[in-house]
């Protein structure tokens, strides 16, 4: 059945379908229950399943996720929310030093089926504390898997495999996503993680693009196409494990690549997929690989500002044209 | 009560200052004009304003997301605030802090800041330079009911217990963090009761009479000027609004709204200022349009204003580099 | 005291088991042996084993960087043991995890832990899971007067508080955090009085005596199981040893190690049954004939044990992934 | 006067020259003070300067790394320590929303000058939660200054210039350079922060390399020597700022890249210096840019695992090798 349905509605359409199938999946989170989340993610499920199994909690985020860790490593599988992602510096200790590591140092002797849900992203003036995208720190830590999904579609997909996965994921969701909507086959498989997606086909450039990214890379090739450059629009959907095959697929065939994506530039994960190629497709490549990020700034409040720092369409479509 | 009429007059006005600027600022973020998130002080304005009639503008606080009250009170001007809402070049942070991150060294203010329980640990910085210097300063650390169950709110209390610095952590107790009512969040009633565990002082004040909380916040200062170190003041008050802009408010029930908003704080100290023959309607009146017109003035100013040129983006992360920085 | 013969006898046995492996595994470190870092726990036995002597194998502990002591009391194998420490792959984390973070799942042995205070909300975790479950289980989390200021501290237990979770907090006060004597890294005597804070009950106790720990952690663990959530006990006890071996112990002065060295608790329990007549001399010394031949066996194991393959690096960090983490 | 003395020593000479011209430097941590720091750096600098600029701390790294905000923010300029860079996860929003946006957020109302030195890196058997390289993180983090020295005089200058600078600065410390020793000029002028060093000259192929792997590039670069390969191998000293001009004439010279770094590979800061030059010197490579890092793992506990996981100059050079 295909369902017109929100990128926020899809996560929650996900995870409605495991807490009916599973009750071992449970919520944590501020604010989850009764009034629905900060973004509304969670919205009724508290009316279904109750509020033992969507359970608000004090604002402590080194004690949802650390508690999630324990629950995980106890035979549940939790899914906690935090309200920004921002706020992952809160519960960095037990997110890096427990989740993900607490499998290896036990020598494989627990499992920990763990889903922390984090809404990443600019574009809403919330400033340098409640914007930023923070997923090269995350795809840098050995144990954890991260998921990043662009459309309702792939939300819904990659919600189910990772509530479905036996490992620390963390399940990044764009804010200014939640209101995009789309048809969403609620029948579908789990969309595996590590499985890109070409958004586009194209024979001239390979833009790589992440979440809100894929949108702006998309336009950008809609325009660019009128110019007589057809670009491919790769969407990594889950950043670790990352799908190089259909990466590579693309460089061999355009060898040309410019990467997409809205964090600071410096240290992003955008440079990891950039050093990927330029170690194991440097022979593809005609020219140099490009990256378009944010500044390497601070989320600015001012919106003249934010928008500044944000790349879009019309800074892809510059970079892509220096390119031939 | 040994409050000059100066004083009290003071403290009116400042509450009156606040609340108007918390009502323009709901109407021009309803209307589009601000940006962003805005959590308003419409109830809670007695705290802010008792406790910072005590300090002079060398002495320190920070602030939260709902830290409007608290810039105001602290000699915050209502113009640069504005700007600072509406994302202008002229406002407090040049426009790249906005409502969450307004500061202002020059009066001790070390910033609203978005992260709940963050402020906590930078007051007690502030106090241990305080006590390093040997200076004549406090630090008053605000912060609301739901932080009080963040890590930094334990390890900052007893950080400053055992150095026993200047500090006055002053819990704005609304009985709400967002959607949880405080019987949900934490065990006690009263979040003063977790002084014990730093073995400091703590007190319990009706945060709606802006008369207890100045004296209850006078004593606790002179405590921390003259060395005795921290101290927990519990103000139990409410928030009229929804937790930001917006809200809904699906958790509180008519009644116990109801009852606060009777609770009003400014309001209460009118009457005690009549009643007690301290001012007549009239001055009210005149304070009343003064407040009015400073803020229009200061909207005003805020719109007039230009926004920040684009490379403003890139300045202010450094003391020195820019050039790196540049796309 | 109820305490049954057989009961007694396998608490002296535990702690004995515990002196022993850690005698053996200072010994062992100082030649060289063990590579890293060892928390040795001599001294504190009666915590650990006075505790654990109320627990299931069913029911979960989360431990410390000072672990050997938690997880020989519930039930952790000395050969698993000591050929973790050796770095050996029969190890209980097949070499990889070492000294601090010797877990066994089947025991509900959630992992000693190299972050102090990290294994708080594990711990409430596992209570979660209790409690959601309806089981019959519950979780003790041990750890030292230091970590009780840590943020965690504090977020666990008023989370375990407010859902009323079967966890026991066992705080072991050795009076040190490194070098940080208690009363200068907190203002108060007791960490039991935090309990307060979250509206939980505190008790203090001897952690000496096991038989006190024994009774205190009965009554705590059965309001536990029966729903009327955590209790905080602190144990009041001291290291013999320095922080890690190899600590010099500058910040301790004679006298005061003296005093303690005269408490030890286990020539204490000794003295207890033979007092009582509930074992002779002879007793004792068989059962120390045991314990040195089991901890003769487990280093003999340990010794001999294979060291990990070189593949086993990239194994058991993800479930499925292996592949992709391969050079 | 050139002295020889041990890193460790040589940082501890730099915190008391300071210290003894500016009553408003101040030093704080767990155990700095009577115990003289973890793996002694701070020594005996409380017998000099006494217990309030030399403070012991509670266990509690969000409120030290907090303290030490508040504590620039109004004035004094403190150098906090961390035991373990591992426990910058405890204090992970202190240092990252806090420090490093603050002045941005307050449009450069205040100035922050602090220092966060953290030891860092693997080779003690210490396990997974003791080991770690998170430069990658911090380099992330617009506003901060991140430093890692390889040599004691480059630790003694950079430590200076880390106290000078106005900025939040994180200065890591490779645990096991703690005991190499060094002529270290105690009279010369601070290191400039951004400025790398040529520790090798060559022709053939560049070697980045950063702190201890600094000392294994050496080492392989004698060994390739005799095989007729010259490696030049740039130290960046600090990472952020990076001094790109000194990479990129190294590049232009020899056309050639290898980074080494103690760093998780995937998402490492090996990666970004990667990313730059695939971007900014494309034309100049004649092959893959090629990095030699830590395995994708935690850090096992076993020397025999241990000792597999990080990259020494036996990797080094068989990588080299394979470039030519
Ligand atoms: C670390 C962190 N967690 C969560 C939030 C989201 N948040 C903003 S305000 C708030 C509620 C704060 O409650 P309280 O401390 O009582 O202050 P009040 O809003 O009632 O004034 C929450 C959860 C945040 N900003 N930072
Ligand atoms: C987050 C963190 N900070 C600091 C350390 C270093 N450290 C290890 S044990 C210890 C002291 C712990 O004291 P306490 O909790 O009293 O336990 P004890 O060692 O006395 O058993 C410290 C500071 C650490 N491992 N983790
Ligand atoms: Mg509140
Ligand atoms: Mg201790």
């Amino acid at each position: 059945m295909i369902k017109t349905i929100t990128y926020s509605e899809a996560i929650r359409e996900g995870m409605r379908k495991r807490m009916k199938e599973d009750p071992n999946v449970l919520i944590m989170g501020e604010d989850v229950g009764e009034f629905g989340g900060c973004f509304g993610v969670t919205g009724d499920l508290i009316k279904e399943f109750g509020a033992e199994r969507v359970r608000d909690t004090p604002i402590s985020e080194g004690a949802i996720v650390g508690c999630a860790v324990g629950v995980a490593a106890t035979g549940l599988r939790p899914i906690a929310e935090l309200m920004f992602i921002d706020f992952v510096t809160v519960g960095m200790d037990q997110l890096v030093n427990q989740a993900a590591k607490m499998r290896y140092m036990f020598g494989g002797k627990i499992t920990l089926p763990m889903v922390l849900r984090m809404p990443a992203g600019a574009g809403t003036r919330a400033a340098a504390q409640h914007s930023q995208s923070l997923e090269a720190w995350l795809t840098h830590v050995p144990g954890l898997k991260a998921v990043y999904p662009s459309t309702p579609q792939d939300a819904y997909g990659l919600i189910l495999s990772s509530i479905d996965d036996d490992n620390p994921v963390v399940f990044l969701e764009h804010k200014i996503l939640y209101a995009f909507s789309g048809g969403v086959d609620l029948d579908i498989d789990p969309i595996p993680l590590g499985l890109a997606d070409v958004k586009r086909e194209g024979e001239d450039v390979t833009i790589i693009a992440t979440a809100r990214m894929v949108h702006e890379a998309l336009a950008a090739a809609e325009e660019l196409s009128k110019e007589g450059i057809e670009a491919e629009v790769v969407d990594p959907r889950t950043l670790y494990p990352l799908d190089k095959e259909t990466i590579f697929r693309s460089v061999e065939k355009t060898n040309k690549v410019l990467i997409v994506t809205e964090e600071t530039k410096r240290g992003s994960y955008a440079g990891e997929i950039a050093a990927i190629i330029a170690e194991e497709r440097f022979d593809y490549l005609d020219g140099p690989i490009v990256r378009v990020c944010c500044l390497d700034t601070p989320i600015p409040f001012s919106p003249v500002l934010e928008d500044y720092v944000i790349p879009d369409s019309k800074d892809i479509i510059n970079a892509v044209k220096k390119m031939f | 009560m040994d409050l000059s009429r100066e004083k009290l007059i003071h403290m009116y006005k400042t509450m009156k200052r606040i609340r108007e600027f918390e009502n323009k600022a709901g109407e021009l973020f309803a209307e589009g004009s601000i940006p962003g998130f805005v959590h308003l002080y419409i109830g809670e304005e007695a705290v802010a304003t008792g406790v910072c009639a005590n300090l002079k503008d060398s002495d320190f606080i920070t602030s939260t997301h709902r830290g409007h009250g608290h810039i105001v009170a602290k000699g915050g001007d209502l113009k640069y605030m504005f700007a600072e809402l509406f994302g202008k070049a002229t406002g407090y942070c040049k426009g790249k802090g906005g409502s969450m991150h307004i500061a202002d060294a020059d009066k001790g203010i070390l910033g609203a800041n978005g992260i709940v329980g963050a402020g906590h640990n930078i007051a007690v910085g502030a106090g241990l330079t305080a006590k390093y210097k040997g200076a004549d300063q406090v630090c008053v650390c605000f912060f609301g009911d739901g932080s009080t169950n963040q890590g930094t709110f334990h390890e900052s209390l007893n950080l400053a217990s055992i150095w026993k610095l200047p500090v006055i952590f002053v819990c704005e107790n609304n009985l709400y963090g967002i959607s949880m009512h405080q019987s949900r969040h934490q065990a006690i009633q009263d979040v003063a009761d977790r002084a014990v565990a730093y073995n400091i002082p703590g007190v319990v004040v009706d945060g709606n009479d802006v008369l207890a909380v100045y004296e209850t916040a006078k004593e606790a200062i002179e405590r921390a000027r003259n060395g005795q170190g921290p101290t927990l003041i519990e103000c139990k008050t409410y928030r009229h609004r929804g937790h930001f802009e917006g809200d809904p408010v699906v958790y509180r029930d008519e009644e116990e709204v109801k009852e606060w908003l009777a609770k009003d704080p400014i309001p209460r100290l009118i009457n005690y200022m009549l009643d007690n023959d301290i001012v007549t309607e009239e001055d009210i009146k005149k304070i009343d349009e003064e407040v009015d017109a400073e803020i229009k003035e200061a909207i005003k100013f805020a719109e007039e204003s230009p926004y920040p040129p684009l490379e403003a983006a890139v300045e202010d992360i450094y003391t020195d580099l820019v050039e790196e920085v540049r796309r």
